[in-house]
Order: structure tokens, then C-alpha cells, then sequence
């Protein structure tokens, strides 16, 4: 599905990520794992399109994303739910949604999409004229994750997707995460609770100072030692 | 005239609506610039003035109707604005190490813009002023009296800002516009194609500045350096309707040909920029956002 | 942080060149350094609001404009230093009595409001004198342009350290702070709307006296030049041109472009706006950080082949 | 005598009523933390005591005289500092002089900058940052930036210090670091602490006492055990999963 | 060895505001250049030099020409110097040529401040001074059965003068004053104005106006109805352009002015207008270009006697008569004491001078009302 080679990349002219390589299967969700400021956010926006890739290659369904620019990865089914939230402050819930379905890809299925966010989170419901700067923190996470789904994509791109939730309502975005999984949606996944994204991933990279560090199924990470100890604090 | 003629005289509503309607649109093609890419554009006067001069051009010259002009005129604004784009002003919206200073680096491309613009038709067409006569034939109504070629500019200038109204409202663009206003990089992570979108405004706007050029330039006199001042009614126009708010910007113009024309014959003519700008001045004092700002309740 | 012995010794050389310049140029270059003077004293001005604040205002020219008034009116029958003083301080009460309203807009809003602002003052005053009978007046008896030069050279001097001490001083901190987040600012103790107000004052006194001098130049006034909305575009072009919140920037961009536009007028009269108008767009393209930027990374660069 | 004391606040936003009658009191050098669900109001009563917004109904008194009406500058310089759980650092600003601001206008209030840099490098070192110092506030990740807010806050000299989600993004190593830092200012500043988490760990550990808020009301208030043993915050706040 | 070249400086607003404004004057410099050179040159003194201009842009700017004068004669060093347009910039210049002893012969200028002026080195050939034409004005109206006006005046320095000073002669001759209004140059829109005066319908129109706005003032008066028979436009009506802009509707129009070309007394009158015609395909402006042109005849009469000394010019121009297309002037103090104040009005699209009667080419004929 996703397969990045050798990628190199950062900020203007400075260099965070040194030479990644990274694949997602169809249908699987792949977690990384990694320190605070490892590069995962930095990995997330470069396949989103708003960082450049200044070396390698990254491959989406087997047609290269180099040329392509932001919205012409939404438009394949690549969708971003970025850290820090970045929803529309003053635009209302609902035109945040309508805006998550802009692509044509998703476009003539927007009312009925919406519905399903609404389903999904009634909070946004009770909101939904409201400006989404004013909802609380956890409230404005609830609809980056409900806008980055809007686009009806193929591959989801969650940076940590729990970040200030209840643990009521991380638990229900895990849950949810695990039945899009299982009608067809392949995830690749930063999150810090670090239990619960291996317990749902089936594979998992470790990033640390832009390198992969560590790769293999979830199983085999949760008792790796090194994981064990950097990860999970045990 | 009693203060009840001068709220009955239908001479005094036409003149606020010929007056409204052409600060309306070309306030709307700033908006468009400023509004949604915060390009502080100083030269939005000049692009007024080159629409005036190209339909006199065209009139004088070939006998075109000012009315085929405005089309002429629209399209090359809008190829002018790709160009624009293309060239110079890209890098400033999308590159991340630019945008910091983007308002104050696009004050002075414009600002040498509009110099450039200026002088070269002052060298071109000297700086005499210039007007011609189209469609001066004055219709009357009981005791209305109206020239043709006002009417033509209201009812253009009406058209125009309905339908960019209801673009705007109806279509997808409308939406993806606002979303880039409030924060480009979201919105190009939903998948808005962001350079499109300042295609578009970038060249609605600078089509509708040539276009009320040409309006202005069929009912009034013109000359290279009549631009700054109209600039200048633009900004007004468009902050005291609240940035990027195309309606509101509708609204505000017709409150200033109000002022303009009821204001002034209430009190003193010579009272006029006294009042437009002690209605603008204190409206900001009172709505910080101007006068359609959306409120947060609170 | 700390001012170096170097940056003394430029800034003390910069003043005895610009003081010696009238005892051995004739009336033309005594005009262009009373004109990079003038830019000067208004441009650090404008920069102690805008560039620390990161509140743009354009409507620098109404301090100007005010203070040539109180000049002018006053021309016959009060001596000119007084008249001086009173132009600061009326420009001054006019920032106080307006400010918190207006210190309020932010942004685009801001922008334009001190636009409208210096504009409404200008018109109220030429309708104020059109209903007593007066469209414009003549001067008699100016100073010479040395004694112009003088008092300006004052300015340029004082407007300088003004906003260098504000840039050092924790005011400055402050003003820095909330220009980047005028909410956190304010939670951390910075009293934004006190220090917003104050930092619109200390940008209105110098250019009240500056106007009231300036006005001098010549011998026939009216409101329409006095308030011209050019002198508040000009200040914005020299200090972006320049770049930077401190007194440097304003310093680059006044002198580049004074000497720009002067060569550019003497040499090429037929053609100079056009040129001036393409090397502005150059400017921007090439040098998007400003004068200040460009010489920093300059700076930067040839550190880093040295070492 | 306890620091601080709030008196049946409530904060409606137009029909929406964010706080109900919150009454409570936080005594000198104690922990309290605060839970509930996303958008129970936790922030808003933050936002309400820093004198970010006025109370609709209501009192919020700082050793026994009331904050009402302070604006946010005023409330710092009594001593109360807050971090903001959708950060707000400044942006073009080193680390070094984001902290600078605090130590000059909060309630420390030191105006030479030879003595609030050396004031504020302590903080820095306390949280081990040291190192970024010189860094723009921009080219930090999410969770240095929260780390920033706390840094912040301490410096300027507060007596109370409010934290909203500082562990927010932590990996669980991370979090028993951040838990060492804040537990040693509690102590080495004798600092109060409010502190609001969804890192049931970390609340738990830290608190003396918990205030649970649904709804903008007040279901519960107790010593973590209280907390966790009451079935009515299981089943608002962690749902079946224990 | 060939002479050098006279040098002659100015300063002149090509660009800004005043441009427009300026452009006949400059149009005037430039032709009269140009022929003077065809003739091989001016006569200084009795030898024949080329001329040679030495010109800068002061954008509108009255303080910017201040500079440029000053420039023209320290770094320059030019021969001779001729006016800038209008009168804020004529009476910014007087202190300078004062300082430098340097004469300058204004031209465009018209103000009851310039008596104002110290007389020495500039003088104002004009003579549309405001208050004489007041005077003038209220008895050409007397003359054609006005018993009623409106006024309109913008309150620029010279419209203003206009107002403040005819008001009171108005009184004097018993015309009723009916409406009387200022209004500011920045004006767009004239409707709130003109329905007023329609309404009460006076026998006389004085739109004091500059001339972008008596542009205004004539289509809108066209639109709303105005169907005064008397009908005045300060400024801009003697130009070209502005019977190009309104075409027929401007006829009737009285306006001010001093010269035209067909007054056989004036010499080099039809001359000057043919010429003007044959190189710019356009009549000149009746005011400004014909000031210009004279103050360029005085200047060139007064070097060809006593050469480029400037004290000798000096004398020379404060005391001599020197004939022009304008007919004989003389100075005293700063003003021509010779040249009537006078009025043209355009009939059938040509300007004619219709008062005083000593210098009338044509009588003045009621506006006709527009159908
Ligand atoms: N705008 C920026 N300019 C320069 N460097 C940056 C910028 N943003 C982030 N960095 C640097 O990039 C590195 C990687 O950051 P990134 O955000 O990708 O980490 P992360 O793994 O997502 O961390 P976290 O868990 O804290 O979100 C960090 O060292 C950070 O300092
Ligand atoms: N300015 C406002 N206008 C309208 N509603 C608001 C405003 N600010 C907050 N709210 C609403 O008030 C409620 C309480 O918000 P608050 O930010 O206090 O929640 P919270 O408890 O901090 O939640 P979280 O854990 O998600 O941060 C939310 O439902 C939010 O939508
Ligand atoms: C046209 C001139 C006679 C008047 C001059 N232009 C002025 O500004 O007053
Ligand atoms: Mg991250
Ligand atoms: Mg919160």
C-alpha cells in the first residue's frame, strides 16, 4: 500500500529525517513508535505533502508521490490527522466536516458521511454549528480525527490521534480505529500510549533521531526488551 | 431640501446605488487578494485605472462598446494575475520561510508595482485626464433622471457582485477559500488544492478590478495617478465588511454611497470625508472586526 | 545584547558626519541629509509601535501632520523651540486620547483604521478651517535649512536611542512578547493594553516635531501636504526595506533608499519611477528578509568559511 | 487558611452552561487534580480563575481576597501562573527569552536581565533544558512545547501554578520524568499545584485530592482512592475498561 | 568656437496628483523650446544660444520642488530658471530665488496670497486674481439679467478665494444668493447638490470648481436637469479635454480666462494657437498654456536685452512693458498691472472671450436647456 525508500527530508535546511525506509500493507495498521521529537510528526507531514522529500522515493499504491502535491495524495485515499489538531478555528464543526470531503473522490457522498461523524461522536453533534476554536481540546481531537475520515481514504495517517482524550474517548478512537481497520482501511499510526497502539497494530517501526531503529510484528515488539524499557515503561 | 425629500428623492437612491455598486465591486476584487491571501495589494487602484484607459482605448480607437470591453479587460486582468503568480508572488504565499513576511513583502512589490503601472501609462498616455461620451443620453423617469451609461454600471456592477455572491455561496470553491484563509496548511492536509484556490481569487480579483475600471471609466474622468485614492475607498469598503467576507463587503459600500450622497445632503458636502471616515474610525473602535464580524458567543 | 564598543564608535562617527555635512556642502546636499534625517527620525519611530509590536500602522503621518499645524499656528507669535515642544506633547495627548480604542484592532483591521484615522484628522481639520474662511497659508520669515537641519538631526539622534532603549529595556521584552502571542503575553504578567498604549505615545512625539519643523521648508501650507498619506507609505517601505525590530534596519532602509530614489531622480528624471518601482519588486524577490536579513546572513556566511 | 477558594462559579456560553456552581477550596502547597470527560469544563475553570474570562455567576478569592475582575496580567502578578493546554509559545522567540518574559512581569517581577537570565537558566536546568535554550520556539516538537509552558510558567515566581495536560503526548517513560520534575518543584518552589490530566497515572500519583467535573458540575471530590473507587466517575470517565 | 547651451531648469509635476494639471504647461515649455532652437537659438544679449532644459519630476509635491530649485541653482548651476505649475509651488519657490537672488517669472499660479509674496525676484503675470474676479464676474452677470445664483465652491486655495469674495459683490448688486455650498476636492458625487439647486432653479450656476471636478459638475448637471442659463466653471473649462469629455452638453459654460486667439491686437496670438495646434493635434488650455507661454516671452525679451546677469534681469523684468500673445504687460510689485481679468465661454465646442468688451471676441449667450 504505502512504502517509503531511503526518504531524507526536515525543515528548510535543516535535516531531521536521515534515510527511512517503511512499508504499509494493504489492509494492516502499522504503528511508530519513538521518543519525543524522534521525527514521526516529521515522517507523518512529509507523506502528507507539506514537507518536501529532498531524497528517496515514496511509493502509494504503487505510483510514486514525489510529484504529487498535498491534495493530490488526499485525492488518491491518503489522509492526514495531523498532531496539534489544526482544525478551522473559525469555521463551524460542520463546515470542518464539509471541508474534510472537499476531494471529488468524496464529495457526492458528504450528507451522508457527516451523519456517520455525527453517529461516531455525538458530541460534534451538540456542536456542530458551534466555531470549532471555542470546543475544548479533547472536543477539537474528536474532529480532526472525524474530518481526516470524511475523505473516505484508503490510508489513514494518525499522529497521535489520543492525544488529551478521556480515556473513555481514547478507547472509543480505538475501537474505532480497529473496525475501519477491519473494512478494509490500512492505518499507519504515532501514538504514545504505546500499549494500546501495539495491542491494535500488526506491525511497528521504531523511530530515534530520524533512523528506524527496530521493525517487526507488534507481538515480537511488546516483549522486545529495549521496547519494554524505552516504550512502555516497565 | 427638508430632511423628508432628501429620504423620499429617488435622484439621491440612484446615486447612492450607482456610487455603492461600484465601490462594491471594486472593493470585491481586493477582497479577493487581501481578504483570502493577505496580499496587501496597494496597487489594486492601478489595475482600476489600466481597466479605464483600456476601454477608452478600445472605445476611441475601434469604437468597441465598453461593454465588450469589460471582457477584454477581465480576461487580461486575469491572465496579468497568473502571471503575477506565477512569478512572483507564489513563493511568498507557499514557501514556509516567506509567509512570515508576506504581508510586509507583498506591501512593497505592490507598492513598486503600482509605481511601475502608473508611470508607464503616464508615459505612454501623458498624464492629461481623459473621459469619453458613451450612452449619455439621459433617461427620465417623473423626476428621475438617469444617464444611460449609469444605469449600464449599476446593472453590470449588480451582476457581477450577485454572481460572485452565489459562487461563492453555492460552489465548493467558496468553502475551499475560506479554509485556506483560516489556515492554509490545514487546509491543503484536507485536500485543498491551495494553489488553485489563489489562482482563482488572485485572478477574480484582479478581473473584477479591470472591470470597474472600465464602469468607472464610462461615467467619469480618468487620469494615471486616480488609482491610490480608490485603493484606498477598497480597504476601507473591505475591512469595515470584515475581511474575506464578500457579503459584508457588499453591505459596507452601499453604506458608504449612503453617507455619500444622504450624509452629505443632511449636512455639508464639504462634511463628506469627514463622514465616511468618522463612520469607518469609530466603527472599528466599537467592532474591532468591523461591522460583520463573526461573534463568538460568549 | 550589550551594546558593543564597535556599534558606539559606527553610531558616534554616523552623527559627526551628518553634523559636519552642512559646513562643507552647498543647499542640494544639505537637503539630502535633511532628508535621510527626517526619514530617519520617523521611520525608528514608527518602529518602536510597529516593528516591536508587530502592529502595522500607516498612519505615521498624523503625528506628522499634527505637528505642523501647532507649528504653523503658532508661527507668529511663539518662538519656535516652544512650538517644538508642544507639537510633541499635542501629538503625544492625541496618541494618549485615542490609543486605547484603536490599540484594540488588530492585524489587517489595524492597518487600515490608522489610515482612516490620519485621513479623518486631516479632513476634520480642513473643514474646521474651510468654515473659519482659510484653504492654506503663507509662512513668513522661516529658518534657514541649516537650523532645520540642526533640529532634525536632534530627532534623528534621540529617535534612535529611543528605540534602542526600548529594544534593550524589559518595556521592550514586553512589547516583543505580546507581539508574538498577545494572550500568553498577557499571562504571564505583561500589562498588554498599558504597554500597547504606551509604545503608540513614544511613537508620536518625535514625529509631532518632526512635522513642526518640517513645515518650515517651505513657505506655503496647507493640510492636504502636511497629512499626505505618501509620508506613512514611505515609512513602511524604509522599514521593511531595512528589516528587523531594531534601530539598525530602520538606518539601512532610510539610507538605501533616500540615496536610491536621489540618484535615481537626478540621473534618470524621465524614467525614475519606473525604475524605482522594478528594483523594489527585485528587491522583494531577491531579498525577502530585508536589508538587515540579507546582511546578517551575509554576516553568517562568511563566519562560517572562515572558521 | 486555604489559597484558594471558589465560590459557586458558573460560566454559561450563550445557552451552553460550561460550569455549574463550582465551589471548592485548594489549600497551600497541596496538589489538586482535576478530571472529567472532554469538554466537562476543566479548561474553562482555568481560563475563569486566570482571569482569561469573567464568571457569569460567583467568586474566586486568592488568599481570602477576591480576583474578580483582574485581568490576566494583574492574576499572574498575584502569583498565579497557568500553561495552556493548546500551547501558545512565542513562536520567533528562543526558549531563553520566552522565559525571560515570565521572570519579568510575572510575580518575581525582576527587571535586570542579568539576574532573570541567571533566574530563568535554574528553571531550565531543574527541567532539564538547558540545552535548548537558544532554540526558537518554533522548531520544537508538541511535547517540548508543553514543556515550555511549564518552564514558563514556573518562572514567573508563582505561588500557584495551573497545569493543563502538560503530560499530554508523553511516551510512559516520559511521563515518570516529567512526574520527578513537577513532584521536585512542588517541593523546591513550595509550589500549589492544579492540575488537569487524562494521564490517570500521573493524577493519581500526584494529587492529595481529586476533583472530577461532568457536565460543568462537580459529581466528586476526594483522595485518589475516593476517586477510583467511585462508581460514578468509572462510569463517565472510564467507561467499562478499567 | 560655438557658445555653449542655455541651461534652463525647472521643476514640474509629472507624476502624483497634479499631473494632469500640469501637463499643458509642460507641453507649452517643451514646444517653445523646440522653436526657439528652429530659430538657432534664444538671443542673449544679442548672440543666439541654444536652450537647453534642465527638468525633475517633484511629484506633486510643493516641499520636493523646494529641493529641486535648490539643486537647479547650487549643483546645477543652471543659466536660467522658469516657473514649476501652480500656485502652492510658485509660492513655496519665491523664498528660494529670494535667498539665491535668482528672478523666476511665474505663470499658472492665481491666489490673493501672491500679493502677499515680497516683490523682488518672481513675478505673477496673471489676472485671475480672485477678488478682482469677483468683481468682474457679478457685473458680467448684472450685465445678463441674473437675479439669482447657487454657489458650489471647492475649497481648494483659489475656488475658495473665489467664494469668499464674490459673495459679499453679489450682495451689493442685489442677486440673490439662493444656495451656497463648499465641498472638498476629493468629491465623487455631486447629486446631493444639484437637486437642491434644481429645485430652486436660480438664473445662475458658479460651479467654483477644479478641473476634475467640473467635469463632474457638467455631467451631472447634464443628468439631474440644471437649466440655469448662466452656468460657471471655475477651472479645466478652458482646456481641450474638457469639451471632448462632455461634447455638446459643454457648451454654454462660462469660464475663466484672459486670452484667445483671435484678438488681432495680440500679435503672435494665432501663431502661438496654430502652432500649438499643428504639434499636439489639440487646442491649448486659454489659461494655463497662454500664462506660460507669455511668461516664456517676458523671460526671452528680457534676456535678449540685458543677457543672463541676473540682477540686470532682475531690473529689467521689474521695470520694462514686454509684448506678448497676451498683449502688453508690465509689473509692479509682483503683479501684471496691464491684462484685464476676463471670462470666456465655449459656444459651438470654441472658447470665447465674452468679457470685458475692451477684449471680446464673441457675446456671451444664455446655456441652452438640455432636452
Ligand atoms: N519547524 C521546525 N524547524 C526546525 N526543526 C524542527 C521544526 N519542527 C520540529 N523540528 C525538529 O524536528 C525533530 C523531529 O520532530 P518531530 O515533531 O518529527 O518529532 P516527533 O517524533 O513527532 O515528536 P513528538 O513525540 O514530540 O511529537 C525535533 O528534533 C524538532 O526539534
Ligand atoms: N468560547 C466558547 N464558546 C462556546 N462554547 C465554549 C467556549 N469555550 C468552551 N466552550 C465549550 O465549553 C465546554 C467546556 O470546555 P472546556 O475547554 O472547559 O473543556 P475541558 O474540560 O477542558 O475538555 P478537554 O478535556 O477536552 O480539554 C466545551 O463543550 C466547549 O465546547
Ligand atoms: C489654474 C491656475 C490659474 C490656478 C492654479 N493652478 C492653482 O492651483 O491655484
Ligand atoms: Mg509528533
Ligand atoms: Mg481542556
Amino acid at each position: 500500500m504505502l512504502s517509503l525508500k531511503e526518504v531524507v527530508g526536515g525543515y528548510g535546511e535543516v535535516q531531521i529525517i536521515h534515510g527511512v525506509s517503511l512499508n504499509v500493507r494493504a489492509g494492516s495498521v502499522t504503528a511508530l513508535l519513538g521518543a519525543n521529537g524522534a521525527g514521526k510528526t516529521t515522517i507523518m507531514l512529509m507523506l502528507a505533502g507539506v514537507l518536501p522529500v529532498t531524497q528517496g522515493e515514496v511509493l502509494f499504491d504503487g505510483k510514486s508521490m514525489g510529484a504529487q502535491r498535498g491534495h493530490q495524495r488526499v485525492n488518491a485515499g491518503m489522509v492526514l490527522v495531523p498532531e496539534g489538531r489544526r482544525v478551522f478555528p473559525n469555521l463551524s464543526v460542520e463546515e470542518n466536516l464539509r471541508l474534510g470531503g472537499i476531494v471529488p473522490a468524496a464529495r457526492p457522498t458528504w450528507k451522508q458521511r457527516i451523519e456517520e461523524m455525527y453517529e461516531l461522536f455525538p458530541r460534534l453533534r451538540e456542536r456542530r454549528s458551534q466555531a470549532a476554536g471555542t470546543l475544548s481540546g479533547g472536543e477539537q481531537q474528536m474532529l480532526a480525527i472525524a474530518r481526516g475520515l470524511m475523505a473516505r481514504p484508503k490510508l489513514l495517517l494518525l499522529d497521535e490521534p489520543t492525544l488529551g482524550l478521556a480515556p473513555i474517548m481514547a478507547q472509543l478512537v480505538f475501537d474505532t480505529i480497529r473496525s475501519l481497520n477491519r473494512s478494509g482501511l490500512s492505518i499507519l499510526i504515532a501514538e504514545q500510549d504505546t500499549r494500546n497502539t501495539l495491542n491494535l497494530a500488526d506491525e511497528a517501526y521504531v523511530v530515534e533521531n530520524g533512523r528506524i531503529t527496530l521493525h517487526g510484528s507488534s507481538d515480537n515488539l511488546k516483549n522486545d526488551p529495549r521496547v519494554k524499557e524505552a516504550y512502555l515503561g516497565l | 431640501m427638508s430632511f423628508v425629500d432628501v429620504f423620499l428623492s429617488q435622484q439621491l437612491l440612484f446615486a447612492t446605488l450607482v456610487t455603492g455598486a461600484l465601490y462594491a465591486i471594486i472593493a470585491l476584487g481586493l477582497n479577493l487578494v487581501y481578504g483570502t491571501m493577505r496580499l496587501l495589494n496597494v496597487a489594486h487602484g492601478e489595475l482600476v485605472m489600466v481597466g479605464a484607459y483600456v476601454g477608452y482605448w478600445l472605445f476611441s480607437v475601434f469604437g468597441l462598446s465598453p461593454l465588450f470591453s469589460t471582457v477584454v479587460v477581465a480576461a487580461f486582468s486575469a491572465i496579468v494575475g497568473v502571471l503575477l503568480y506565477k512569478f512572483l508572488l507564489r513563493d511568498m504565499l507557499v514557501r514556509v520561510d516567506r509567509r512570515e513576511r508576506l504581508e510586509a513583502n507583498s506591501l512593497l512589490l505592490f507598492f513598486g508595482l503600482s509605481l511601475l503601472i502608473q508611470n508607464i501609462v503616464a508615459w505612454v498616455e501623458t498624464a492629461t485626464p481623459r473621459a469619453y461620451q458613451y450612452m449619455d443620453h439621459v433617461y427620465r423617469f417623473g423626476d428621475l433622471a438617469m444617464t444611460g451609461n449609469r444605469i449600464i454600471a449599476l446593472l453590470v456592477a449588480l451582476a457581477i457582485c450577485i454572481g460572485v455572491t452565489l459562487f461563492l455561496r453555492w460552489s465548493v470553491f467558496g468553502l475551499a477559500l475560506r479554509s485556506v484563509i483560516e489556515q492554509p496548511e490545514a487546509a491543503r492536509i484536507v485536500g485543498v488544492n491551495v494553489e488553485q484556490v489563489h489562482i482563482v481569487s488572485l485572478t477574480l480579483g484582479f478581473a473584477s478590478a479591470g472591470v470597474a475600471g472600465v464602469l468607472l471609466g464610462m461615467m467619469e474622468q480618468f487620469s494615471p495617478f486616480i488609482g491610490f485614492p480608490l485603493a484606498i475607498a477598497a480597504f476601507i469598503v473591505v475591512i469595515l465588511g470584515g475581511l474575506g467576507n464578500i457579503l459584508g463587503g457588499f453591505l459596507a459600500a452601499l453604506l458608504l454611497g449612503a453617507i455619500e450622497t444622504y450624509g452629505v445632503a443632511l449636512t455639508s458636502p464639504n462634511l463628506r470625508s469627514v463622514l465616511l471616515y468618522g463612520v469607518f474610525v469609530a466603527t472599528l473602535m466599537f467592532l474591532p472586526q468591523g461591522l460583520f464580524a463573526k461573534r463568538v458567543s460568549r | 545584547m550589550n551594546v558593543t564598543l564597535k556599534e558606539i564608535t559606527v553610531f558616534v562617527c554616523l552623527i559627526l558626519a551628518f553634523a559636519v555635512l552642512p559646513f562643507v556642502a552647498q543647499d542640494y546636499a544639505i537637503g539630502v541629509g535633511l532628508a535621510i534625517l527626517m526619514w530617519l527620525a520617523l521611520t525608528q519611530s514608527w518602529a518602536v509601535l510597529s516593528s516591536m509590536t508587530g502592529y502595522i500602522s500607516l498612519g505615521q503621518v498624523v503625528f506628522y501632520g499634527i505637528g505642523s499645524y501647532v507649528v504653523v499656528v503658532t508661527w507668529q507669535w511663539m518662538p519656535l523651540w516652544l512650538a517644538l515642544i508642544m507639537a510633541g506633547a499635542i501629538s503625544a495627548l492625541f496618541a494618549l486620547v485615542v490609543g486605547l480604542p484603536v490599540m484594540r484592532v488588530r492585524g489587517p483591521y489595524f492597518v487600515i483604521l490608522t489610515f482612516g484615522l490620519a485621513e479623518l484628522v486631516k479632513y476634520s481639520l480642513m473643514a474646521i478651517e474651510a468654515k473659519m474662511g482659510i484653504s492654506s497659508r503663507l509662512l513668513f520669515g522661516t529658518p534657514p535649512i541649516e537650523t532645520i537641519y540642526w533640529i532634525v538631526l536632534v530627532l534623528a539622534v534621540a529617535s534612535t536611542l529611543l528605540l534602542e532603549t526600548v529594544h534593550r529595556s524589559p518595556f521592550g521584552h514586553g512589547l516583543r512578547s505580546l507581539r508574538e502571542n498577545e494572550e500568553a503575553a498577557e499571562t504571564l504578567g505583561v500589562p498588554v493594553a498599558r504597554y500597547k498604549l504606551i509604545a503608540f505615545i513614544l511613537s508620536a512625539i518625535i514625529p509631532g516635531m518632526v512635522g513642526g519643523v518640517m513645515a518650515l521648508r517651505s513657505s506655503y501650507f496647507e493640510a492636504t501636504q502636511a497629512f499626505d498619506p505618501m509620508i506613512s507609505i514611505t515609512v513602511i517601505v524604509m522599514a521593511i526595506l531595512g528589516g528587523g525590530d531594531n534601530a539598525r534596519g530602520p538606518l539601512f532602509g532610510v539610507i538605501f533608499l533616500v540615496i536610491l530614489s536621489e540618484l535615481l531622480w537626478t540621473n534618470a528624471p524621465q524614467f525614475y519611477m519606473i525604475i524605482l518601482g522594478i528594483l523594489l519588486i527585485v528587491f522583494v524577490v531577491k531579498l525577502p528578509n530585508g536589508l538587515l536579513g540579507w546582511y546578517r546572513n551575509y554576516k553568517h556566511r562568511a563566519q562560517g568559511e572562515g572558521s | 487558611m486555604s489559597l484558594i477558594q471558589l465560590e459557586g462559579v458558573s460560566k454559561n456560553f450563550g445557552g451552553l452552561r460550561a460550569l455549574a456552581e463550582i465551589s471548592m477550596t485548594v489549600d497551600e502547597g497541596k496538589i489538586l487534580g482535576i478530571m472529567g470527560a472532554n469538554g466537562a469544563g476543566k479548561t474553562t475553570l482555568f481560563n475563569v480563575i486566570a482571569g482569561y474570562l469573567p464568571p457569569t455567576t460567583g467568586n474566586v478569592l486568592l488568599e481570602g481576597k477576591s480576583l474578580l475582575g483582574l485581568r490576566p496580567d494583574q492574576v499572574c502578578r498575584r502569583g498565579i501562573a497557568r500553561t495552556f493546554q493548546i500551547v501558545k509559545p512565542f513562536q520567533n522567540l528562543t526558549v531563553m527569552e520566552n522565559l525571560l518574559t515570565a521572570a519579568m512581569f510575572g510575580s518575581v517581577l525582576i527587571r535586570n536581565r542579568q539576574q532573570a537570565v541567571a533566574h530563568c537558566q535554574t528553571v531550565l536546568k531543574d527541567l532539564g533544558m538547558l540545552g535548548l535554550a537558544d532554540t526558537p520556539a518554533h522548531a520544537l516538537t508538541l511535547s517540548k512545547q508543553k514543556k515550555l509552558e511549564l518552564a514558563r510558567a514556573i518562572s514567573t515566581g508563582c505561588k500557584v501554578v495551573m497545569l493543563d495536560e502538560v503530560m499530554a503526548g508523553l511516551t510512559p517513560p516520559e511521563v515518570s520524568e516529567m512526574l520527578g520534575i513537577i513532584r521536585e518543584q512542588h517541593h523546591s518552589r513550595k509550589l500549589t499545584i492544579l492540575i488537569i490530566e487524562h494521564v490517570m497515572r500521573a493524577l493519581m500519583q500526584l494529587s492529595d485530592r481529586i476533583v472530577v467535573l461532568h457536565h460543568g458540575e462537580r459529581i466528586a471530590m476526594g483522595t485518589p482512592q475516593e476517586i477510583a473507587d467511585n462508581p460514578r466517575v468509572h462510569e463517565v470517565y472510564f467507561g467499562e475498561q478499567k | 568656437a560655438e557658445k555653449p547651451p542655455v541651461r534652463i531648469g525647472f521643476s514640474m509635476s509629472q507624476t502624483g496628483p497634479f499631473a494632469n494639471a500640469a501637463q499643458d504647461q509642460y507641453a507649452v515649455y517643451e514646444m517653445w523650446r523646440d522653436e526657439v532652437n528652429a530659430r538657432g537659438g534664444i538671443d542673449v544679449a544679442g548672440e543666439k544660444r541654444l536652450v537647453e532644459f534642465v527638468e525633475y519630476d517633484n511629484q506633486s509635491r510643493p516641499e520636493m520642488s523646494v529641493r529641486i530649485y535648490e539643486k537647479l541653482i547650487t549643483d546645477d548651476k543652471v543659466d536660467l530658471l522658469i516657473a514649476p505649475w501652480g500656485t502652492p509651488f510658485q509660492i513655496a519657490l519665491a523664498p528660494v530665488v529670494e535667498k539665491y537672488k535668482f528672478p523666476v517669472v511665474g505663470n499658472t499660479s492665481a491666489s490673493v496670497m501672491l500679493r502677499e509674496v515680497k516683490p523682488g525676484y518672481i513675478w505673477f503675470p496673471t489676472a485671475a486674481i480672485p477678488d478682482v474676479m469677483a468683481v468682474e464676474l457679478t457685473k458680467l452677470m448684472q450685465q445678463n439679467n441674473v437675479k439669482s445664483v447657487a454657489i458650489m465652491a471647492n475649497v481648494l486655495s483659489l475656488t475658495k478665494e473665489l467664494k469668499t469674495f464674490i459673495e459679499p459683490e453679489l450682495k451689493k448688486a442685489g442677486i440673490e444668493i439662493k444656495f451656497s455650498t463648499e465641498y472638498p476636492p476629493s468629491i465623487k458625487d455631486m447629486t446631493p447638490m444639484l437637486a437642491q439647486i434644481k429645485e430652486l432653479n436660480p438664473d445662475a450656476v458658479l460651479a467654483l470648481s477644479y478641473p476634475g471636478d467640473s467635469v463632474l459638475y457638467g455631467k451631472q448637471a447634464k443628468e439631474i436637469g440644471i437649466s440655469s442659463p448662466f452656468q460657471f466653471v471655475a477651472l479645466g473649462a478652458s482646456a481641450a479635454f474638457y469639451r471632448k469629455a462632455l461634447g455638446d452638453s459643454a457648451n454654454g459654460f462660462v469660464t475663466i480666462g484672459h486670452w484667445a486667439p483671435d484678438n488681432p491686437e495680440w500679435k503672435n496670438a494665432r501663431k502661438f494657437y496654430d502652432n500649438y495646434v499643428a504639434r499636439y493635434n489639440q487646442e491649448p488650455d486659454y489659461l494655463n498654456a497662454s500664462l506660460a507661454y507669455l511668461s516664456l516671452e517676458i523671460l526671452e525679451q528680457a534676456v535678449a536685452k540685458v543677457g543672463l546677469d541676473k540682477e540686470k534681469l532682475r531690473e529689467t523684468i521689474a521695470t520694462d512693458t514686454f509684448e506678448t500673445i497676451n498683449g502688453k504687460v508690465k509689473f509692479e510689485g509682483v503683479q501684471n498691472v496691464i491684462t484685464p481679468t476676463a471670462f470666456l465661454q465655449i459656444q459651438d465646442g470654441h472658447l470665447k472671450l465674452i468679457w470685458p468688451d475692451s477684449i471680446a471676441t464673441s457675446k456671451f449667450q444664455p446655456k441652452a436647456a438640455i432636452k
